[in-house]
């Protein structure tokens, strides 16, 4: 299966590898092993792959339930969970794939769960929005906007007081600052000097409202700034430069005891929800977006640094196959799983004790 | 007269007062944007300016009082909810505020703010977009209540709740705006607190919500076939209720189903079955029967969904059952046209 | 045994708990600080520091976020709200997420959070100061509602409250934390979902929410002074709910009066009913009746306070009209013993 | 009637007329003239005499009900509500005793709703914590925290879009900017474009709860600036400093069409809720209190600059026995009215058409 949205990326370092490759080492301030960046790439390409996967089997109707899809913005969960090396408690918003799979790399269960199945993380009854792997730190994902954004912080006091060592991440959209309740918990996080990062993913649109018609701050990370947080920008596009930050950033927020603010320009490249493109809908421009974004798809740009970092390309397609199959795997295994009977509707409203 | 559906007449009625009263505006987040609410929205920026229809932030509660200030300054604002369970944060001020404004200012002041909330199933939306909550609303004395089923109704009804000088939250279910009937073209009111007889019958009374008189005709229908009579009562307006229709009815049939599209326990369900069962006392063959959500939280998962609603066939059983008749083989019927209809993303 | 008041007894659940297990808290605006929430926070910061009980900035929706976290991370958070009415602002976390986490992870996990919220007629508080609104909380699936009457049931339904791996909301009536009797000193549980019969009689079943047991136990010692035999039941739990012992009792005596303090219509008093009615269908010797607040927002004045709230007076008169008793001269009764005690300003 | 309070205050400059004077002088940055002085001392004096008539009759248990007095704060909804010369539409919280008679100089229906009366501003229905006199541009206030702040940025646009001339105003407590919907209110009415004043009555208290127990800003007025507010402070504990402030405020905002965020710090004399004083609470300290503000009680100051701008001893006796005669007419005039009858507890649930 091959992507049209991967193609449009990769034409842009086709043929100037030079002019590529010292683009690519400039992204990033400091240097990551070779390894580290392998393993983003590994991660890029299970969301991606997994997301695609997604775009194919949709129209079957059997994933059957609103899906908004992470494709474009993948870099900043897989940048933002790999820093944390397992140790983030993830709270993520309804645009939750990349975070989840970022964060678990269960493509089985996580496709149970858009199948709706018994084997998925909520056996069915959560969905896309509402994947949940607490095992794996991902604690959930939420449709109401922001509503994620309080859980992430009570998380941080639990995590703090029974000294667990994780890190209570939020993710959330630039529409989510919108929202009383974002300016609310920064606050409070700052007040109870919890090491809890926020990172919005600022892709500059509530559905098809920019942040213009939202918001007046001239920017919204000097905005918060104020509330106490350590704020940081990244509109690189890139997940090294994304990873390196949120490095930084989870650090000094552990070491300083205070919440961080990550605020990481990124790009929906498909409509607000389902799993198509947007264009028709006329709120932004499809020749500045290619420009701007997707010609610069981080997922094609990470393959494009393992090749300048010397990484063989067949230690690439090999490694790409991997988690294709395992993608495919998973699709299979959801497919052939068992759908939830009708007794399960009334179990698990409550905890029954184990 | 034309042929309208639902989403169509309630466009033309927020159209047609926002054309009669300049102070008649709407607003909410997504009310111009692409996708229009449904379609209710359609056209209304391009008519009438981005000073009366527009978007806002993602601000629910801020944006609710704002619409309550308006309100008490002289305009009349329309606040649009893509979900109820979006509403939700708009919870304090509807409750706190806007529903007892005028009466701790004494009855002297108007509060002409009308809230329009989408309900209904969709499409696997979980329980975060799936609620109704009519009864949350209901008992906060100071706020009317509508849910329009028809088009005819939603577009008189709507016009009215625009009109109307106190707080009308307005809930229209999503499977609703496809449906099609003459809507008269002038404006007009449906007068609010007036319910009405969908179906006249004899042996058994459906109190239907919103949606479910869609499923109540349907089963019906059904019903008929096997010489059962059934009559469909729809409130239409819950605050103020027309008790003297729905208990009038029930003297009649004696006999009581009531078909929620929410949950039952302590749902509008319990007050509407509360309240036959007083003023119907001695009158009744068999117990008032309530149909709804299962109590759980709804599930995504399409079959687990078809367990969690209640549609014609639930209603056909209950009423099978009171009437102490054999359950009819339902094979041939389709009770999910719908369901079928409606698919992704949203 | 030694005596002990309601807002002692929930201190007591509350301290004892937080010995028993170093992952209770307890938090909220005002928590803390000098009024200590009617005295039930006495000591408990004193005693465990300010990680385990403190004060919060005045955003209670963060904060009912800030607890689901916690409580999914491992710790068992109480939350309080001095008004059920600034609980408001918690409701879409209450009903979009706590209610829901459970069942959407496929009921794996658990959400030990214990939500306290005040109630109750005060002096003067008005419209935004003394709501109970118990059904729009008992109308969400996931959420466990309790609202002890008794000193003991206060700790012991507490203690059992903050054990629950569920989210649970209990509502205190603050004229009941005045209320003294024997509590053990102990910890307990009281077991969620059991009602209680407060008073054994026969001629009618008065069911009790939360103050109005307080009312129906004056009631019943007036009416039991003429002969008439009352039976008070208390379910103590909302939800789930002791329906047998209900509708055991209201089998028992034919007759029931719901006495509630909150509004009637669409109130948990309605649910109530409509359960009665389905369950003692062709027992019931007269119709059942409801008693609440009116239906108006609270006023302040202190005359139609009197009006608005319903007390033992009320429950009097409904169960002479419905025992065909001529209404008692009254007028040596003290109905408003409480309403005196309390003197402001909060 | 004697004030111990207003004492307090007077002893400040009572030996040291010059100083005084200089320093009366020195509070404002441009002069108003003598009449506007005078009518802001006659603002500050009806509400201060009225809450001390509410002092002394609240024991006798007639006003049965909450009060939360703004004995000490009232130079702030003075300042603002002179400024504006009655075109303001005032939204104000429980804390709303002088903000209501600043604007209204009602006495009678003020007294009225206190005590319960069919006179009064809700007929006994709203009392204290739910004033409002429309006709006279008081609209509401209200006992839940921060909830009057959104009420009024849709004032402001029904004002803009009606042209009323009318300029909607916001008081509340420094608790109120812990509330989201205070920063969701600040952001729409920026975004809007609406000429709204946020007044936040910064007497650096929720109850008893501090800010720095509640805050992290190092200042609640920069952190308020990026949210595209003209941003103002004031420390001077004057009214007349207040009102050249609002009046600044008021033209800029209007000319702008920006919302304008006034921080006013004050103090509280009184206990949070209720008529006795609070220093057996311990949360703050009498002597710093009384040295910082209650001795330098705005009531006092103004009169101090009255005599110090040439205005006879007797006229201000004179304007205080006016005054004074007002406000227990009102008092008697309540006491004597008409209680509610039953019959009005079901009238005005909803608005009966005239
Ligand atoms: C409280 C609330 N209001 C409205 C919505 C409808 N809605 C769903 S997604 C969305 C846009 C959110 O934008 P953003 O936070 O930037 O996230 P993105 O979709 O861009 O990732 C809106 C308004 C909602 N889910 N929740
Ligand atoms: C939403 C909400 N939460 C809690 C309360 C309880 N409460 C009443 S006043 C108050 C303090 C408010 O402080 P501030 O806004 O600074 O006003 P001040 O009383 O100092 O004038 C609190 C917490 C409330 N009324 N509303
Ligand atoms: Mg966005
Ligand atoms: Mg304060």
């Amino acid at each position: 299966m091959s992507l049209p949205l991967t193609t449009v990326g990769s034409s842009l370092f086709l043929d100037e590898t030079q002019k590529a490759k010292k683009y690519l080492m400039s992204l990033v301030s400091e240097g990551v092993s070779q390894a580290v960046s392998t393993g983003l790439y590994k991660s890029l390409f299970l969301a991606r792959r997994s997301e695609e996967y997604i775009v194919k089997h949709y129209p079957e109707n059997q994933m059957r339930s609103p899906m908004h899809m992470s494709m474009g913005q993948e870099f900043v969960s897989v940048g933002v969970c790999s820093a944390l090396e397992g140790k983030g408690d993830i709270f993520a918003s309804y645009r939750s794939h990349a975070a989840f799979l970022a964060q678990t790399h269960d493509t089985d269960r996580f496709f149970a769960e858009l199948y709706g199945r018994m084997s998925g993380t909520g056996e069915g009854k959560g969905g896309s929005m509402h994947l949940a792997a607490p095992d794996s730190g991902h604690l959930l994902s939420s449709g109401v906007v922001a509503t994620q954004i309080p859980v992430a912080i009570g998380a941080a006091f639990a995590n703090a007081r029974l000294r667990t060592g994780r890190t209570a991440v939020a993710f959330f959209g630039d529409g989510a600052t919108d929202a009383g309740v974002f300016w609310e918990s920064v606050n409070a996080a700052s007040l109870f000097r919890l090491p809890v990062m926020f990172v919005c993913e600022d892709n500059g649109y509530a559905v098809d409202t920019p942040r213009a018609a939202r918001q007046t701050f001239e920017s919204l990370t000097e905005a918060v700034r104020p509330f106490g947080c350590d704020v940081y920008e990244d509109d690189s596009g890139d997940v090294e430069s994304v990873y390196l930050l949120a490095r930084r950033a989870a650090e000094t927020a552990r070491s300083k005891r205070r919440p961080a603010f990550l605020n990481i320009k990124c790009c929906r490249f498909l409509e607000h929800v389902g799993t198509g493109e947007d264009w028709h809908w006329g709120y932004r421009d499809k020749e500045a977006t290619v420009r701007d974004w997707i010609a610069r798809d981080a997922v094609i740009t990470q393959r494009r640094r393992l090749l300048a970092l010397g990484v063989a390309e067949q230690e690439i397609v090999a490694l790409e196959g991997e988690v294709e199959s395992i993608v495919r795997r998973s699709v299979e295994r959801a497919v052939a799983a068992a759908i939830p009977g009708p007794e399960r509707l009334y179990a698990g409203v409550f905890h029954a004790k184990a | 007269m034309r042929k309208l559906d639902y989403s169509g007449a309630i466009r033309e009625a927020m159209s047609q007062e926002m054309e009669r009263d300049e102070r008649v505006f709407v607003y909410g987040i997504g009310v111009p944007t692409f996708s229009k609410i449904f379609g209710t929205t359609n056209g209304l920026q391009e008519k009438f300016g981005p000073e009366r229809c527009f978007d806002t932030p993602i601000s629910e509660d801020a944006m609710t009082g704002f619409g309550l200030g308006a309100a008490i300054r002289g305009l009349r604002p329309i606040h649009v909810h893509i979900r109820v369970d979006f509403m939700l944060l708009a919870t304090n001020q509807l409750v706190n505020m806007v529903s007892n404004y005028i009466y701790s200012t004494g009855g002297k002041l108007s509060v002409p703010l009308v809230v329009r909330a989408v309900i209904g199933r969709g499409w696997g939306q979980g329980a975060q977009h799936s609620k109704s909550l009519f009864s949350n609303f209901t008992h906060i004395p100071g706020l009317k209540v509508i849910a329009p089923t028809t088009p005819a109704d939603a577009k008189g009804m709507l016009t009215a709740a625009i009109r109307d000088d106190n707080p009308v939250i307005c809930f229209e279910h999503r499977w609703l705006y496809w449906a099609e009937e003459d809507v008269p073209e002038e404006p007009y009111e449906t007068p609010l607190g007036v319910g009405r007889i969908l179906r006249p019958g004899k042996d058994v009374t459906i109190v239907g919500l919103s949606w479910m008189n869609v499923e109540a005709r349907l089963a019906a229908d059904i019903l008929a076939r096997r010489g059962v009579s059934v009559e469909i009562v729809d409130p239409r307006t819950l605050v103020p209720l027309d008790e003297k229709l729905i208990v009038e009815s029930v003297a009649r049939t004696g006999r009581c189903v009531i078909a929620d599209c929410d949950w039952v326990n302590s749902g509008f369900s319990a007050e509407l079955s509360a309240l036959v069962n007083e003023k119907c006392f001695g009158r009744l063959k068999t117990p008032v029967r309530r149909i709804g959500f299962a109590h759980t939280p709804c599930p995504t998962v399409r079959e687990l969904e078809n367990e969690f609603y209640p549609n014609a066939k639930t209603i056909v059983r209950n009423v099978e059952e009171m009437l102490g008749l054999e359950p009819a083989n339902l094979d041939s019927e389709d009770f999910f046209s719908h369901e079928r209809r409606f698919r992704g993303p949203f």
